[in-house]
């Protein structure tokens, strides 16, 4: 496993941190990003967001989940990069790849790992809104 | 002994600093620790129910013994992605 | 719809044609790139890909996979791009991304446009082998 | 008549070139002008049953009549991504 395909950065993502995946072998690779959307699930318009995790065991977190996915979907490579700080309105706050041999596993394998990290990653978001309050979300 | 607190998201707001120090009796538990850090910040209490604690990286009911220099983390709902 | 995010390009595909999906109000998004292989299906070594296309209808193919998906999962925007002519091993030869509000309906727009694609788009792929020789594939 | 054929992947190699143009007689159907190529390049036979054919992008049976200046493509089964 590569480590550093497992890793919280501060302020956003670059997708780019995913090309490191790739691989003669692997003919299908799945993306997922999470970007900083402009308006809240309640329909509050968002500036921006912020987000805290308990690193290290947020990574630990992102490489089980990988194990799983691999016992789950076979022989896929994972890569999970979460940010913490500031993030503006179209930052990228998460970014989750999957390369498989076929597109099938990659794209089961990259679903899981976004699914579980947002169940049970220790990783915490503020929203930020227009008029100067903000709120602690969970998912729950 | 001291423990070290680090706490997240509205945790962290109400504990006013992350990391900090606490000092307990030689042989706390995490709820004699809990208790301790709520007489400090009343304002723990609402979120009593919801947080959980993890014991040097590891998630532990309110009776787990603690030794000098291990890390409490508070923990309330997770909401990240 | 932005014609441009559908598209036949002459070689690889950039993966960063895809970028001017985003948008301040979508969440999520999900992308798959095809990646040639260096082995084929039945385990032949391959050096390359030799992709035709016919062009303008394949173009048309895509808006209409967009389409549908729209109509299955609701307001999500589409962008599918593919290449055609020599690709080397490692070659992006395929680029699907779907951007939603939320990534449930990502995901499944992003897999219904690649599996549509496969099987209805009119695109053609030659495996070139080691060894010289060079076999038409098709999908059935 | 003249009709534009154009061919993809096993189909175009056994034309050995594409677009090429096809004469005809005018009102013959697309069968016809596939037996003209069958008849030009025997080797098409064998793709007789798998090669769909689409008249001005468009697919149509054997049965459909051509107009002067159509383009007919000649499209093996598909293996795109």
């Amino acid at each position: 496993m590569d480590r550093e395909l497992f890793s919280i950065v501060r302020g956003p993502v670059d997708p780019r941190c995913l090309e490191a995946l790739a691989s003669d072998a692997q003919g299908g690779i799945v993306t997922f990003l999470g970007v900083v959307r402009n308006r809240s699930d309640d329909g509050r318009a968002v500036v921006g967001l912020s987000y805290e995790a308990y690193e290290a065991p947020a990574v630990r977190e992102f490489e089980t989940i990988a194990g799983e996915a691999r016992a789950r979907f076979g022989e896929v490579r994972l890569a999970i990069v979460h940010a913490v700080g500031e993030l503006d309105v179209g930052a990228v706050a998460v970014a989750v790849a999957a390369a498989a041999e076929h597109r099938s596993a990659a794209f089961d394998a990259c679903r899981y790992a976004i699914d579980e990290l947002k169940r049970r990653a220790p990783i915490w978001k503020k929203e930020r809104y227009a008029g100067g309050e903000s709120r602690w979300k969970s998912n729950e | 002994m001291n423990v070290r607190v680090v706490a997240f998201a509205s945790v962290r707001e109400i504990l006013e600093s992350s990391p900090r120090s606490l000092a307990l009796p030689r042989g706390a538990r995490v709820g004699e620790a809990w208790s301790a850090l709520e007489r400090l910040f009343p304002a723990l209490c609402a979120h009593r129910t919801s947080v959980r604690i993890a014991r040097n990286g590891r998630i532990v009911s309110l009776e787990e013994s603690l030794l000098d220099g291990d890390e409490l983390a508070l923990l309330p709902p997770v909401g990240g992605g």
